[in-house]
């Protein structure tokens, strides 16, 4: 008998290496459980996140992508999140557009002691795209192993 | 020759699609393509589908081969699509006449095997032209539009499709289908033909001999300065046969597949030392001087063009065959 | 016009203000203008046009034009045009004191396949001035409406003002009241659903040709990320859905802000892909939430990819936007 | 193709308890370029670190993946680690299997998946490091210390006693903060003003010391040992150099009804004022909201009887700009807002107070010479109620803070000790939700308020106070005696909650220092960097970083001004060699890159270029400062063609990883 | 009874773990003295599950439901919330035995507030 496999998400989350993933420590620290579906990848500001990357990810098999950072005011780089802001807002924008949900992308400001914020904001990003279902609309699939 | 009235056109389309694939030129003019036929499609009315009936024999992306990745083991995994029969309705006479082109440089020795499948398990129903657009010249390349070649040939009139087999691939298909009669097509009104503007292509100076003399004119750069580099030209041409092999990196599985290039790239044929032909002038003279030139050196004589007008019609700054021919080939007094 | 339009070129040759001029060149016919750079009067005047076929943005051929020796470059530049010739300059891809910008006023290009979609075959050539087009073809002559021949791009005219030329042939123009988002707002009020059917059928048609990227002023980078091999995400031929939506996503992203909607990549696309319509997204959501923004309008703000806002919206505005659709 | 070491941690039970080790260097041993895996139970032990030096050297390693905690723990560990055998520090990478897996995974095989593809990532990433070599910049051997209260100047002192010139900005007229209010100090009961009063004058009197009193910062730019700071000198109006500070303007000026802020309003100052008798710079200001010659240009009282001629009704705003090498944050701390505490009618009746306006009361330089009366008709009070954690320790919200403010319990015990020792006639009863005394003699002070004074301490809170015919009546639950009391007091005090300055957060965000979600400043480590910012160069003493008490204070702005003087010493700071370099073959020159440094870091030159066929072509390029560069890759994104790239986290490591993260 | 627990925590929406016990509640309501168990000790019973004691209690009928509990709980806890499910639990437990519309306007008060009225609905029995 197969019996069908709960469907988990793979979700990347790419978080500025000042404030969220810092964020992201305190959240282990502090032992607060959210899915082992997110990875997280470290970059040294969310202005570092090229929208070629986000497609990258959906290519490659991620169900849901989220870009954590400082929060506006408070970037190490002093402007690096207005200007991902920006350019998060133009590209989801983007995707809407051509159909693609709106759900699977999203972007968080999560300071470096928001260890709480951080969990529970994986916990419902996880939920969210679970919900969805799997990537199809921006699926490559060469990508998906038989 | 056999007939099928044009209201028996659908039934026909679906016997033909009952015992293989089916393919016939659909949609809007603006877009018309050879599509999976289905039931309730129309044909095009657009002279000519914007992509080549090429496609269907060597496609823009086709795998060729993987290589699965397990540790540091390395398999290597044959990746060729399924070969299945299938019939192209509806294919002009110029695009008919590409085969032949294309056939010259993928089933000499060593045989393109990929390519080789595509043609045995294809079938070509060709159809007359009546009313050929100003971009056409197919008549400068010896083309008659009114009689195609193909292994089966169409004409219609108001009342009826008329089709000849011409091959014993050909036959076989027509064989089995119920809807057709005897009857045989009115003959073609060839006048307008004669009107086509471009039917006069001066091309007694093109054809191998002069090669030096063509590749150093100074022409050339006047021809090449606006070229955009883009590959529109050789992906609408239903002649050009030049392709890249290329790797994608699935992340457990290497897939290799090759995919159509145009020599209008900057990127065409690099090597390691750096690009062959490094200026716009230089690709664009080597597109025009390969369909005009070098083909017909190497094969008898026969040019690389089929006259289609898709380039003439295509080209994002309207520079084509037609013009280099005519800057090339006329002048000179 | 295209007398006065001549005129002036071959003053700027023999004036010795410039030592070639960029302009149309007459093809085969009456509709397949190439762009060219002339030398001569006799070349002018013997190939030199201006009509409705001249839609070519003759603007980035000015990258290159501008960096060559020798005395200036004579410029012919419809209104749009000028929009991309400003914002290469503000890129610093153009070099303007080798440059002699000549503005020419336009009424809208026409476009030739709209005359062929009204179902006239075989054209020989077109005629007319005004409303009407008398149009010659193999099978006889017909006329149509002007208006209905326009290209999309002419027939939403953004502006008709021509900005930074040394000179003007014809009246300056003023911006006009467009309804250029129009169809972008259509979009928007489909279903994700609807838009993702809507945009298969489109990019599924996608060739790879990259006419659109290199007619395009705003993608004239050294080397195109799609062209190499190191960026990650070069590729020559779409090998799926996949590689289709990254190619366009990537390439409105990258010309997002710069963009002028000069509408060349729709006019050059051989698979009739409305381009503009991605591009025309970004800007419609760059006036929305940052501000009326248009690209090559001047010299001197900050493009809005490269500037920012305290209060600027959350992304999740994408979400809280469209919740009701 | 790199020959890679991966080396997976235990951290004791840390990791190996949700993460089979085991497993997971296994599963790494078989990944392309992997040519050596182990697990060892505290890789940063130095028999880890030997471990790892000794495989490098065995196995000629070019890449390092160490499967541990967080890099933010030991990323440098590791670096230095394999530096010290040969390999370039750059070449390490670290998965992060403790942080960001085995804590937050209970499920041993989810964890060990998770860890294996984590480190998966990490050899992905490392596969295409490259070695970097990190530049030198230099340091200005000058120190910036933002904030004049006893963090302050105690930072300030120390850093300028090691021999560095300090500069400290205090927005006030006079140095010396908070303290400078407050009457007596637990647990001791020493005199504030006795102790804090020749810290003043010492840090007055430093030659390494310059006070910009009165002075705001306005804008922060570069970055760790080359900050430059704008510094808004505010006009005074007064010439500080000329004014000797005799006072006699501030007692001849017409314009007496200024609320006085010293003593928090409760009594009145002249429009021309010295805050109080110790001021240093002991030099007087003209309140320009209050001065009438300011504000209808008819007065000039202040400057007739001014010998010293001073007054200058002309003095205008100063902008001035210095560098510096180290900036410290000591902005401290103020009450909390009493307006949404309605129930304690502290707007409704003078006589409710809160714990600083009662230091003042009870202060003999104070409103009331030191004699403890009601504000409202200068009586003796005979039945004093105090109310702890007013503000504090709520359940977030705009009501309160979610944090203990952690001196309360400590002040009022000490306001009711001594008004229990002044006048033994009081009724004093302080309601407590519970007392927290850790500290040294803290909890035996308390017990004395207690036991020797009498001090009524009861579990349970006010619920409302309401002022009638002269008297506060107090209703409040008593948990241990369950009973609901009514009294009826004469004084209410509320120990409200402390809040981080206003000023902090537009500081935080010139000086790209961080913070958390109540403005306090965020440590670079809760426990092991406490005095350091996140943001190099940037440290942190005083109330602004927490709630503290003036030992901790004190020890704190120690700390910090050692910190300060351990980065003067240096006459070079390494550099972060992970910064933006540009292509010159790909770059357009077009300046998108330019407009999004946040450091000036990238200029453009005009370069000839080699061109097809032997020509030449002149194109503009972008150039990165290496030394300015910090690092945050804004320009890589903005650059169309991808010409600008980022050592140490590229496209193309950056997809690697998201490559194996999604396979 | 543990049910009725998380019932009462359901239906109130409160979280009684959040109480710090600082007796604040108790220190504000003004129907402290008439009151068996006081709003403090109500949160207190919640957590530890002694609902019968309290769902037995007249205490829970005393309550004015002037919320000024809610409005001063620091910790947001607003046991007020919770005396009004217990009320509830109460009521729906003995089935349809509350207040009936048709016999409010034979007790209706000019003077009488709209509040009191909704909470009497609740609050007493036939």
């Amino acid at each position: 008998m197969q019996v069908k496999e709960e469907f988990k998400p793979t979700i990347v989350a790419f978080c500025c290496n000042w404030c969220s993933y810092a964020g992201a420590d305190l959240s282990g620290t502090n032992r607060l459980q959210y899915p082992a579906n997110v990875k997280i990848i470290r970059i040294p500001c969310s202005c570092r996140l090229n929208p070629m990357f986000i497609l990258r990810a959906f290519q490659r098999g991620a169900d849901g992508v989220i870009l954590c950072g400082c929060h506006p005011g408070d970037c190490h780089y002093t402007t690096g999140n207005y200007y991902a802001r920006r350019r998060m807002t133009l590209l989801f924008s983007m995707l809407d557009y051509l159909g693609i949900e709106r759900e699977r992308t999203r972007v968080e400001w999560v300071s470096a002691a928001e260890g709480a914020k951080f969990a529970a904001t994986m916990n419902d990003f996880v939920e969210t795209v679970t919900k969805l279902g799997e990537n199809k609309r921006l699926e490559d699939l060469r990508c998906k192993s038989e | 020759m056999k007939k099928c009235p044009i209201s028996q056109l659908d039934a026909l389309f679906a016997a033909l699609a009952a015992q293989q694939k089916l393919y016939i030129p659909t949609g809007e003019a603006k877009t018309a393509a050879f599509k999976p036929w289905e039931e309730g499609m129309k044909l095009t009315d657009a002279l000519n589908t914007v992509r080549s009936a090429k496609d269907l024999f060597f496609p823009q992306v086709e795998n060729l081969v993987n290589f699965k990745v397990t540790g540091k083991e390395i398999e290597i995994i044959e990746n060729r699509d399924p070969a299945e029969p299938f019939v192209v309705f509806g294919v002009r006479a110029c695009d008919c006449r590409s085969f032949d082109i294309l056939d010259k440089v993928f089933l000499c020795d060593p045989v393109d095997t990929y390519y080789q499948t595509r043609r045995e398990n294809g079938v070509i129903m060709t159809m007359a032209c009546t009313e050929p657009e100003e971009t056409c010249f197919c008549t400068a390349f010896g083309i008659d539009p009114t009689d195609p070649a193909g292994d089966v040939s169409c004409w219609t009139d108001s009342e009826n499709l008329y089709l000849r087999a011409n091959t014993e691939k050909g036959e076989k298909l027509l064989s089995g289908l119920p809807m057709l009669s005897e009857g045989d097509a009115p003959a073609a009104d060839k006048s307008v033909f004669e009107r086509l503007p471009l039917k006069n292509l001066p091309l007694d100076k093109f054809g191998g001999e002069h090669m030096m003399e063509l590749f150093n004119r100074p022409e050339w750069k006047g021809l090449a300065e606006s070229c955009l580099g883009c590959g529109t030209c050789t992906f609408v041409c239903p002649t050009c046969q030049c392709y890249d092999i290329k790797e994608f990196n699935t992340g457990d599985e290497i897939k290799r597949f090759r995919c159509w290039d145009s020599c209008m790239y900057s990127d065409f044929t690099l090597m390691s030392a750096g690009q062959p032909r490094p200026t716009q002038l230089e690709r664009f003279r080597q597109r025009f001087m390969h369909k005009l030139v070098y083909y017909p050196s190497t094969h008898d004589g026969e040019f690389g063009c089929v006259g289609c007008g898709r380039c003439l019609q295509k080209c994002p700054i309207s520079m084509n065959i037609v013009k280099v021919a005519k800057t090339l080939g006329e002048e000179k007094e | 016009m295209q007398e006065r339009v001549k005129a002036k070129a071959i003053e700027l040759l023999e004036s010795g203000v410039c030592d070639r001029v960029l302009g149309w060149k007459a093809g085969e016919f009456f509709y397949d203008v190439t762009p060219a750079v002339f030398t001569s009067r006799e070349e002018i005047e013997k190939e030199f046009v201006f009509g409705p076929f001249c839609g070519a943005n003759m603007s980035k051929y000015l990258i290159a034009e501008s960096r060559k020796e020798g005395k200036k470059v004579g410029a012919f530049l419809k209104p749009c045009d000028t929009y991309s010739f400003q914002q290469l300059q503000k890129e610093h891809r153009i070099w303007r004191e080798n440059v002699y910008a000549v503005g020419v006023q336009c009424e809208g290009m026409c476009d030739i396949e709209a005359l062929k979609a009204a179902g006239i075959k075989g054209i020989l050539g077109a005629e007319g001035s005004g409303d009407t087009l008398t149009v010659h073809t193999l099978y006889g002559d017909k006329s149509v409406e002007r208006k209905a021949v326009l290209a999309e791009r002419c027939a939403c005219c953004k502006s008709k003002k021509l900005l930074g030329c040394d000179e003007i042939v014809g009246e300056q123009g003023e911006e006009l009241e467009s309804a250029r988002f129009e169809q972008v707002a259509k979009l928007e009020a489909m279903t994700p659903d609807e838009r993702f059917a809507f945009w298969r059928g489109e990019l599924s048609r996608c060739i790879r040709c990259n006419a659109c990227r290199n007619v395009c002023p705003a993608c004239s980078c050294e080397k195109c990320v799609f062209d190499n091999p190191n960026s990650g995400i070069e590729n020559k031929a779409a090998s799926n859905s996949f590689e289709e939506n990254l190619f366009h996503i990537i390439r409105a992203f990258h010309v997002a802000g710069r963009c002028t909607d000069c509408g060349e990549c729709s006019r050059v696309c051989p698979q009739h892909i409305p381009l503009h319509l991605l591009n025309r997204k970004f800007i419609k959501d760059i006036n929305e939430l940052y501000g009326e923004y248009q690209a090559g309008a001047d010299m001197d703000t900050r493009p809005p990819l490269m500037n920012f806002q305290m209060d600027d919206p959350e992304p999740s505005v994408v979400h809280e936007r469209g919740s009701d659709q | 193709m790199q020959k890679i070491g991966v080396f997976v941690c235990w951290c004791g039970s840390n990791i190996a308890a949700t993460v089979d080790v085991q497993a997971v260097s296994d599963a790494l041993a078989k990944e392309p370029g992997v040519v050596f895996s182990t697990n060892y139970q505290y890789m940063c032990s130095q028999a880890g670190q030997d471990m790892i030096q000794e495989k490098i050297r065995e196995f000629g390693l070019t890449g390092v993946v160490v499967c541990s905690c967080s890099p933010r723990m030991h990323e440098t560990t590791f670096r230095k680690t394999c530096e010290k055998a040969g390999l370039n520090p750059y070449m390490v990478e670290i998965a992060n299997i403790r942080e960001q897996c085995s804590w937050i995974h209970k499920d041993k095989e989810t964890g060990t998946e998770k860890a294996i593809i984590l480190g998966r990532a990490a050899i992905a990433k490392v596969q295409l490091n490259a070695p970097l070599t990190a530049g030198q910049s230099p340091v200005v051997k000058r120190a910036l210390v933002i904030g004049g209260g006893i963090a302050g100047i105690q930072t300030a002192l120390d850093i300028a006693d090691a021999g560095f010139p300090v500069d400290i900005v205090e927005t006030k007229p006079t140095i010396g903060g908070k303290m400078t209010q407050i009457d007596k100090t637990f647990p001791t009961l020493d005199c504030a003003a006795c102790i804090l009063t020749p810290k003043m004058v010492d840090a007055a009197q430093n030659e390494n010391i310059n006070i910009l009193s009165y002075s705001e910062v306005e804008a922060v730019k570069g970055f760790v040992g080359n900050f430059s700071v704008t510094i808004r000198r505010k006009a005074r109006f007064v010439d500080e150099t000329k004014c000797t500070g005799c006072g006699l303007c501030t007692e001849k000026c017409p314009q007496k009804k200024v609320p006085n802020e010293f003593n928090l309003g409760l009594d009145n100052r002249r429009a021309i004022y010295i805050p109080f008798a110790q001021a240093v710079p002991k030099v007087a200001t003209i309140d320009p909201n209050y001065c009438t010659m300011l504000k209808t240009g008819k007065c000039g009282v202040c400057s007739k009887v001014c010998t010293a001629g001073a007054i200058d009704y002309q003095q205008k705003d100063e902008l001035i700009e210095r560098e510096y090498g180290a900036i410290v944050a000591a902005t401290g701390f103020n009450p909390i807002s009493m307006d949404k505490f309605d129930e304690f009618a502290y707007s409704q009746s003078p006589d409710v107070v809160t714990s600083l306006e009662f230091e003042r009361l009870m202060n003999a330089a104070g409103p009331t010479g030191g004699t403890l009366l009601r504000p409202s008709d200068g009586t003796h009070p005979h039945t004093l109620v105090f109310v702890q954690c007013v503000g504090s320790r709520c359940d977030g919200g705009e009501k309160g803070k979610p944090y203990c403010s952690k001196i309360c319990c400590m002040y009022t015990a000490k306001h009711a000790m001594l008004t229990r020792e002044k006048y033994p006639d009081t009724d004093v009863y302080v309601f407590y939700i519970d007392v927290r005394t850790p500290g040294k003699n803290f909890d035996e002070f308390y017990r004395r308020a207690v036991e020797e004074y009498g001090v009524h301490y009861i579990k349970g809170m006010v619920g409302k106070v309401v002022p009638e015919n002269g008297k506060l009546k107090v209703q409040a639950s008593d948990l241990l005696g369950g009973q609901q009391l009514h009294i009826d007091a004469d004084m209410v005090v509320l120990a409200a909650a402390i809040e981080p300055d206003k000023s902090a957060r537009p500081l935080a965000t010139m000086l790209t220092a961080s913070m958390d979600t109540n403005d306090f400043f965020t440590e670079a480590h809760p426990k092991l960097r406490p005095v350091e910012s996140p943001t190099a160069g940037v440290f942190l003493s005083g109330a602004c970083q927490g709630p503290k008490d003036i030992p901790e204070t004190v020890a704190q702005a120690g700390a910090a001004a050692s910190k300060v003087i351990g980065l003067l010493v240096k006459d070079h700071l390494t550099c972060n060699p992970c910064v933006a370099s540009s292509n010159e073959m790909m770059c357009n020159g077009c300046s998108a890159c330019e407009k999004v440094c946040p450091y000036g870091a990238i200029t453009y030159i005009d370069k000839d270029f080699r061109g097809p066929n032997r020509t030449t072509l002149r194109r503009r390029v972008a150039q990165v400062n290496p030394a300015v560069c910090q690092g945050c890759g804004a320009c890589t994104v903005a650059c169309p063609s991808g010409a600008m790239d980022l050592k140490g986290f590229s496209n193309a490591q950056i997809m690697a990883e998201v490559d194996a993260i999604c396979k | 009874m543990s049910d009725m627990t998380e019932i009462v925590k359901r239906i109130s929406g409160v979280n009684p773990r959040k109480c710090m016990k600082c007796g604040k509640c108790s220190g504000a309501c003004p129907a402290y003295d008439e009151m068996d168990y006081h709003p403090h000790q109500f949160v207190d019973m919640v957590e530890n599950g002694r609902l019968e004691e309290l769902m037995n209690s007249r205490g829970i009928y005393m309550c004015l439901s002037c919320f000024a509990c809610l409005e001063r709980c620091p910790r947001s806890v607003e046991p007020s919330k919770l005396i009004e499910a217990v009320r509830l639990a109460v009521v729906r437990q003995q089935g349809k035995n509350h207040l009936n519309p048709e016999q409010i306007p034979e007790l209706l008060d000019e003077e009488l507030p709209q509040q009191a009225i909704t909470s009497a609905f609740r609050k007493y029995r036939k």
